[in-house]
């Protein structure tokens, strides 16, 4: 077997879920990563992308929850999934405090999914991790 | 009764644009409509044979199509031109396809055209 | 040291202008990793590409497509996609 | 002046804001459509064009804000705004029964928009309403 | 009576497969109406449309483009398009 | 210092990539990151003088990137080839663009290249 050196993978998903492959291949991306040994240090959701951190998807039942699955993958290998503001409140995800600044209705972001800056961006472009893009196909 | 042809021109699995055009289809044959669905391009790629998605969790493409005859869908045709471009010869197509070549004459003879996305 | 110049990973469909432009952007060094739509592109008659060239066999058995050992293209999975952008030098998702 | 024959529209959007040009377009060719004496018949959002009726939409305030605006244009035209079930459950998009029904956190549906099956366009296809759609562009 | 038989709407830009694929469907009585990224094809030397031909002004403004007159390609605003809708016996819009 | 060349490839207004592609852009220049941006293909129509989005209600794309040295963007580079095939010639082209041919060599130049869509 091949020696690996441990790397620091930071994955940008712009592509949305039933609208594109990306969160699936990302996910995959990321559990072979895991089991090679590399760490992800985060998962920033951009453009379309932020539509995977919906807490309100219902797909029907014989369908893959993409939200619920990459949650639940967030959660359990403890990995800081960031929603990107700009793109979040422009396609309608808020969190609990968007929603009050912006007087909405209700709020729809789905932890442990966060929403902050594209300054969470910058630091992984300007740090040692490699950073890695899951793109819509159109 | 008026003639609908519904077009798919993307691939399977990339993207969810083909999968609401079926939408579309079953819908209008569960209402009793004349609908026919046509695959233009690189949505030719809809009707190659032995398509097994489990691995990238998706639900396939090409047993959903499978049902288009039960349900009433007057024809699954497929260009020509694009089925010899992607390698897609008659053997690897799905049964109950026809060739044909996609064309203003094919065209005109629906009464409604539209594409999903 | 990279074994790996440059790794494209192209998801999008042959037809698209970006898998286009991809091809005319290797250089000796790098390779091209086809995943997603891309993989239809291991249909067409001929690909272009005077590079390493790999395609998903997860992305290609959903397709229901199989590569010929005429096409100088192997196959890999999602542990060796991991594997090829620790090897290089940059990744480029197109 | 050319004589005009009033027509019927069923106007289709596929596209999302923020993501491509459908809404603002289709909105543009409503209010032409009105002002030229022709009636809409209903605005059914399918696919991505579902966003549109986000309630918790909050774009950046020198940006149109189009989910408000069409949904303006609805209430004061008296044109009804359909939501096609499946594209919004997969999307994220609910309204009360379907919040209840799913067990969700909250509803993000915005009104006048309501949510309805494809039956709703099969009836505008084999009516004798002209069905337009205004897709995205990539 | 229908003065046009098909209007043909197309949105996308001049590179996507889905402007060229419309572009071979054109037959004699249709119409071509360009718009959003559409218009862009006006920019191009050679726009090969043998049936009339419009673009829609407002996006061309925006774009920063001027049709010129030898181009044969006339201008409308969202009036001109309702107008056409109305006239065609069908519509697509690709 | 890390180069990034960030890519745009779709043309204004008709769909949002290219604004969030210069959001990207903006955000590695106020953190002092070199970063340039390069019109490729149906791209290069951002930079055509004399956009007026009004009438279609959003902002111009021609007055955002007229920022893009003031914020410390290093580059504006555009694809020759992208330009001839779309009549973009020199005078109808935004002052401070600098014309390159897209190729290999010109990306062996970043650490980082993206799009951002």
């Amino acid at each position: 077997m091949q020696e690996v050196t441990p790397q620091s993978y930071t994955l940008v998903i712009t592509g949305a879920p039933y609208a594109s492959q990306a969160p699936q291949t990302a996910l995959e991306f990321a559990r072979a990563a895991r089991a090679s040994g590399h760490r992800i240090k985060r998962v920033f959701l951009y453009g379309d992308g932020v539509q995977l951190a919906s807490a309100l998807t219902a797909p029907p039942s014989d369908e893959s929850h993409w939200p619920r699955v990459w949650a639940e993958f967030l959660t359990s290998e403890g990995i800081p999934g960031i929603v990107c503001i700009a793109s979040a409140l422009r396609r309608g995800l808020v969190d609990e405090n968007e929603r009050k600044r912006h007087e909405l209705t209700a709020s729809n972001l789905r932890p442990p999914f966060i929403i902050a800056g594209l300054g969470e961006w910058v630091e992984a472009q300007r740090g040692d991790s490699r950073v890695l893009y899951f793109h819509g196909a159109r | 009764m008026s003639r609908t042809l519904i077009i798919v021109d993307t691939p399977p699995y990339g993207s969810w644009g083909g999968r609401e055009a079926l939408d579309m289809v079953f819908s209008l044959a569960a209402f009793d409509q004349e609908v026919s669905l046509l695959f233009l391009d690189a949505g030719v790629h809809w009707l190659r044979k032995g398509q097994a998605p489990e691995d990238i969790r998706q639900k396939s493409a090409e047993r959903n199509l499978l049902a288009a005859p039960v349900f009433g869908v007057e024809a699954l045709l497929a260009d020509d031109g694009a089925c010899q471009t992607y390698g897609l010869s008659e053997d690897r197509l799905l049964d109950g396809v026809t060739r044909v070549t996609a064309d203003a004459a094919l065209l005109a003879g629906f009464d409604h055209i539209a594409f999903a996305s | 040291m990279h074994e790996i110049q440059t790794l494209h990973i192209v998801n999008k469909a042959p037809d698209h202008p970006r898998f286009r432009r991809c091809l005319a952007m290797l250089a000796p060094g790098d390779t091209l990793l086809l995943i997603e739509d891309a993989v239809l592109a291991t249909g067409l008659k001929a690909l272009a590409a005077d590079v390493p060239c790999l395609a998903l066999a997860p992305d290609l058995r959903a397709r229901g497509l199989e590569v010929s050992t005429g096409q100088r293209i192997e196959t890999t999975d999602y542990a060796g996609m991991v594997a090829l952008t620790a090897k290089a030098r940059r990744v480029i998702s197109w």
